[in-house]
């Protein structure tokens, strides 16, 4: 793998914001002042980051309901998110999405997405346009183990593979949705042989790795942008939180949590790096600061800008009407 | 003698207990309705009682085999009660919120709705679809619609949005019984409020209006929790001596037309309330009742009160400007006198 | 000088070649819409430009790559149109009947049309969607519904719904410059009847309705093929010394509501006629329109011709029942006088 | 396989009775007498037949909008059928449904389908009520190749497997959906494979040999009843006449067809049972003629009774209303 400084700064980077506002938005969850439905990201950084890694601003990524580390991770300003999170004008969509609906699509994310599996076929269109273009761009297509199951999301794995679209499917296997455990929903041995009985390679990774993560998507962009078609990466991850801001978790032990943890990708990142002095403690703990000060400029940003005027409830429904 | 009181949320619980008790063929299925499918851990069991908690504790009772939770593949479990009512059971099926109704209106448009219909009357679809509607948790655009119309319009479906406790449970057992698909609309923010609701069984007709307040000045139309803001706009209109007649619109399809026409033929004028989006709703077909059947009978324009033609907006400010309120109504009222 | 006839079959297929000769980011797919798709064999290419041959031709002009066959996954290639749009393309999807969208309604009322309003004016959805409408084919239940009140209903949604030839063309390259989704509702027994179409390209506006007839006694607004029959009855009716004031109500949202009010000021009377079915309706909307600012005009009570809350049937002399006919048109203006 | 002189019989029976309703609808057609859509199931009739023959009366199946052989298979009788598309009040739909949605709930013959892909989620309803009350019902699920991409076939089958269901799915791969080819719509080397990667069963049968079909069937509903859960039997097969009738079939080669009618189920069948002296020519030759009288007293009942009054339109929509 050919991963240099600046990359391997980059991931970790992108990793630690990502948990840094989650964590804080978890905190501020608490406090009361988010509302609406918040569903986190802690614990599956490496899943984003590994596979945003491999996109430019003019690639695509389409997003699930737990959003924010794609939005990150594909370079969304976090000013901007929180605001929005916030609902709050100066948002990246005004106040209008939220947590749900966080998008971007200047940065080319496509949107968090409220409706499990309504995110595969949109990323067949993004896909869609650069095939019939002849551009070289690729989408990542991320949903999770649950969203697996949505006859939404078969569809494009058999549409992506029969029009060979430049489409990375990105499963994030934190095995859970909402209370149900992959091992009731999930009908076969695992995701990734959907993939391959839908005629692309499918490839269980390590999500908890992002060094395997990237390794995996590398291949997959790779394959995507030379026109051999889609992939699916099934990355076996778990949230840290609960399913939303608010779930108490009982469908679940502490020690299989506990498990989890000690896989952690920010600290497994830390280990490898630290241990292969490819990047130095003080280098990452330098990240870990500006990672929090970040945040808390994000809240400050947030906190300080205004909430939309009423009325602007009736813009934005279409361009003309 | 004091009634009882229950919330909204229970009285759906306590109807769908009554009912799996009463009839081993009742049985639902839905999302995390109970919660940690397949684990033994008694911890565990029932670990959600669903998403807003309505099925809570039913798996205690009824077991996994009849409280089931299921993928989310809502084509196939809807579509599942749907095989499931054709051969002989009564399925009650959770999804989840109104808006995903779009990754399943297949099962239910043209299969549920339309098959006694070709099958020329020689089948039956005993299947309650339980959804949540509305607007007020800023869950924004796609967990927020109130968008019941769209059931409305289709021939074949039963259409019901309860705006009490004891209408909940009285339209829940009913809809149970009744033979044809009935699509049964919960209102979110409805779920804590509170009211008397008898103990045992009892049913209210699929096909009746509640008339919660009488009065002689203006008739208001309104829906589900509309009803609860129409009842404080007309507390708030008594007191300046305007005295409305609220009907409350539970059953939408079949609908109790002559509820309507009676009152606007004491009242001559109509205000309808509505928290879905204006065009091709219910308080269109109500204002074109008022047209097409008592035109006679108005003295003003007829007033609509829904939000506006937009999806439903994230931001608090943006949200409550976008569901009706008390003061819209009253304006609403004033503007037919 | 005699214009140009072309069957509104061909208007369609001409505005299509238009806009993709002019515009590279235009580009179709749907179901066999050119036929035989992965095949070279020159006898096999465009084997059948679509189910209503719609399309025909148009593989061999520009291609398999924006002529594109899709397997039978709506829910993938609706979603993937939208897709597409968001990313900067002009898809124009054929869905082949309207009855289908129950399979991909999510991609269309919680993707294509609230994304804009979601992502807070940030993205927009340049999207056609083509369906066919209407029964008379004896297609039965699932393949001759008209619902295009569904699509009305939702907010980020446009409807366009031509009557004529020279309307389809106008309308559909219209759709396909706009911004915005739009939803073509074409009706099946129209795609063989002709009238004059110009050369070349122009627009009908989005918002606009005809007015094919023009007439002082009596308001007719009608939708699609239920036009063409209106304009039949409004000769017999001035053949009795009735002059039917007919309004084509074209595009369904936005709605020219001036159109009628200004009509209705002038005649009085108002006779809706629509081929979906009533409840929740277009025809509510336009009797809740004259019941809401037009009441002080209305001579007489408002009537509605629609066909029944029943699904499609298939015998002939059902299906001929079900759909409105000329003589319900002219009892129901009768009715008005 | 223990197929007594009966159960060869009843095979024979059934698939020559479909061939002959099938061909009689193709001329009727042609000559104008057939309102509305009809797509005919000649040459598929292994399938259908293979498949029912382990079916009882309270059994179910659903179907698709190819469903004649279907309903024939499941004891559907033909002067109802041949009436109800005709569009007569005798018909097993009193007229309302026709071709495209003839059914006999009665009979667990849940409706032909209008909607590629309606009729999966329905059969797991049917296996749900027979797994939920413990009965030993099972349920056959027709779709086809073009079925097979529609998302609510995967997530059927996920369903159907993760509660064990008593359904055989049953994919009649015709090698066309309309015009348009499995080479072309088909990711993945097979359909079967989807079984496989959901959880059961995947087996590719050899859908022109009844043999074959009633094996395979035989196997996966003893599975079935026996709560092993679901099986996706793949059976290849070939329809004679266009997709629908008017089709003038541009989309494949005489050629090929005439490969596919050189393997017709029913030579195929004589062949085995006369060359094993398990049945004999005069027998076959004797099913043959039935089968036309059966089809010729059907269309006669057929033109024979009245249509629907036109008021009739109004009823049945509900139960009560
Ligand atoms: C169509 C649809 N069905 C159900 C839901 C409710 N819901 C939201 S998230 C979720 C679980 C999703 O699980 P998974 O795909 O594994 O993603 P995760 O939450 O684990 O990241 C469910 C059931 C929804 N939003 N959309
Ligand atoms: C949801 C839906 N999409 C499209 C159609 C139109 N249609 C009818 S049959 C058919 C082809 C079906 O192919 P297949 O499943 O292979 O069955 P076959 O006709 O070969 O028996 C299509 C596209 C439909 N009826 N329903
Ligand atoms: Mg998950
Ligand atoms: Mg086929």
């Amino acid at each position: 793998m050919e991963l240099d400084r600046d990359r391997l700064l980059w991931l970790y980077e992108r990793m630690r914001l990502i948990r840094a506002f989650e964590n804080r938005l978890h905190d501020d969850f608490a406090a009361g002042v988010i509302p609406g439905f918040c569903h986190l990201y802690a614990g599956e950084e490496a899943v984003a980051v590994g596979v945003c890694a491999h996109l430019g601003d003019d690639d695509f990524i389409t997003s699930t309901h737990r959003g924010h580390g794609h939005c990150i991770a594909k370079g969304v300003p976090v000013d901007e998110m929180m605001a929005e999170i916030r609902g709050k004008v100066t948002g990246c969509c005004k106040g209008k999405g939220g947590s749900m609906h966080i998008a971007d699509v200047d940065r080319g994310m496509l949107g968090a997405n409220g409706i499990v599996g309504g995110g595969p076929p949109l990323a067949c269109g993004a896909g869609l346009m650069a095939s019939i273009r002849g551009t070289r761009q690729a989408t990542a297509c991320f949903f999770g183990d649950g969203g697996s199951n949505q006859g939404t999301t078969a569809e494009s794995l058999n549409l992506a593979s029969v029009w060979k679209l430049p489409v990375v499917f990105v499963c994030e296997n934190n095995r859970y949705a909402e209370t149900t455990s992959t091992d009731y929903s999930i009908g076969g041995p695992d995701i990734a042989g959907r993939g391959i009985a839908f005629g692309m390679p499918g490839i269980v990774v390590d999500g908890q790795d992002v060094f395997a993560v990237y390794e995996a998507a590398g291949e997959a962009f790779r394959r995507a942008r030379d026109g051999e078609g889609p992939t699916l990466l099934e990355c076996q991850t778990y949230r840290y939180f609960g399913h939303f801001e608010g779930d108490e978790k009982k469908y679940r032990t502490r020690d299989e949590e506990g498990h989890f943890r000690e896989r952690d990708c920010l600290e497994g990142f830390r280990k490898t790096v630290v241990a292969g002095e490819l990047l130095s403690a003080a280098e990452l703990d330098g990240i870990d600061e500006a990672s929090e000060a970040a945040v808390v400029k994000a809240v400050e940003f947030a906190e300080q800008s205004p909430l939309p005027e009423p009325a602007e409830c009736l813009d934005d429904v279409y361009v003309s009407y | 003698m004091s009634e009882r009181e229950l919330t909204y949320r229970a009285a759906i619980n306590e109807a769908l207990q009554l009912e799996m008790r009463r009839d081993e063929s009742v049985f639902i299925m839905g999302e995390d309705i109970a919660g940690a499918p397949g684990r033994d851990d008694p911890e565990m069991v029932d670990a959600w009682g669903g998403v807003m908690k309505v099925t809570e504790g039913l798996v205690r009772e009824f077991g996994p085999n009849r409280v089931r939770d299921t993928p989310i593949t809502e084509s196939a479990f809807v579509g599942a009660g749907v095989g499931a009512a054709a051969t002989g059971m009564r399925p009650v099926v959770e999804l989840m919120f109104i808006g995903f109704m779009g990754v399943t209106l297949d099962q239910i448009f043209n299969q549920a709705a339309k098959m006694r219909y070709m099958f020329g009357g020689k089948a039956k679809i005993p299947l309650v679809i339980r959804t949540t509607i509305g607007a007020g948790f800023r869950a924004a655009a796609q967990h927020s619609d109130a968008t019941y119309s769209t059931f409305v319009h289709f021939p074949g479906l039963k259409v019901v949005a309860p705006s009490t406790p004891h209408d909940a449970k009285g339209l829940l057992i009913a809809a149970i019984r009744d033979d044809d698909p009935v699509i049964f609309c919960e209102n979110k923010v409805l779920y804590d409020t509170s009211g008397p609701v008898p103990e045992g069984d009892y049913t209210i007709p699929l096909n009746s209006a509640g008339h919660p307040r009488e009065g002689s000045d203006v008739t208001i139309v309104a829906i589900s929790r509309m009803v609860n803001l129409s009842l404080d706009a007309a507390e708030r209109l008594s007191a300046e001596g305007i005295e409305a007649d609220v009907i409350d619109l539970r059953c939408l399809s079949p609908w109790d037309e002559n509820a309507i026409l009676e009152s606007i033929e004491k009242t001559g004028r109509l205000v309808v309330v509505d928290e879905d989006t204006p065009r091709c709703s219910v308080a269109s077909d109500v204002a074109a009742l008022a047209a097409t059947r008592a035109i006679g009978f108005l003295d003003a324009a007829v007033q609509i009160i829904t939000p506006p033609h937009t999806p439903v907006p994230f931001s608090p400010p943006l949200e409550d400007y976008y569901v009706p309120d008390v003061d819209s109504i009253i304006a609403a009222v004033k503007a037919t006198l």
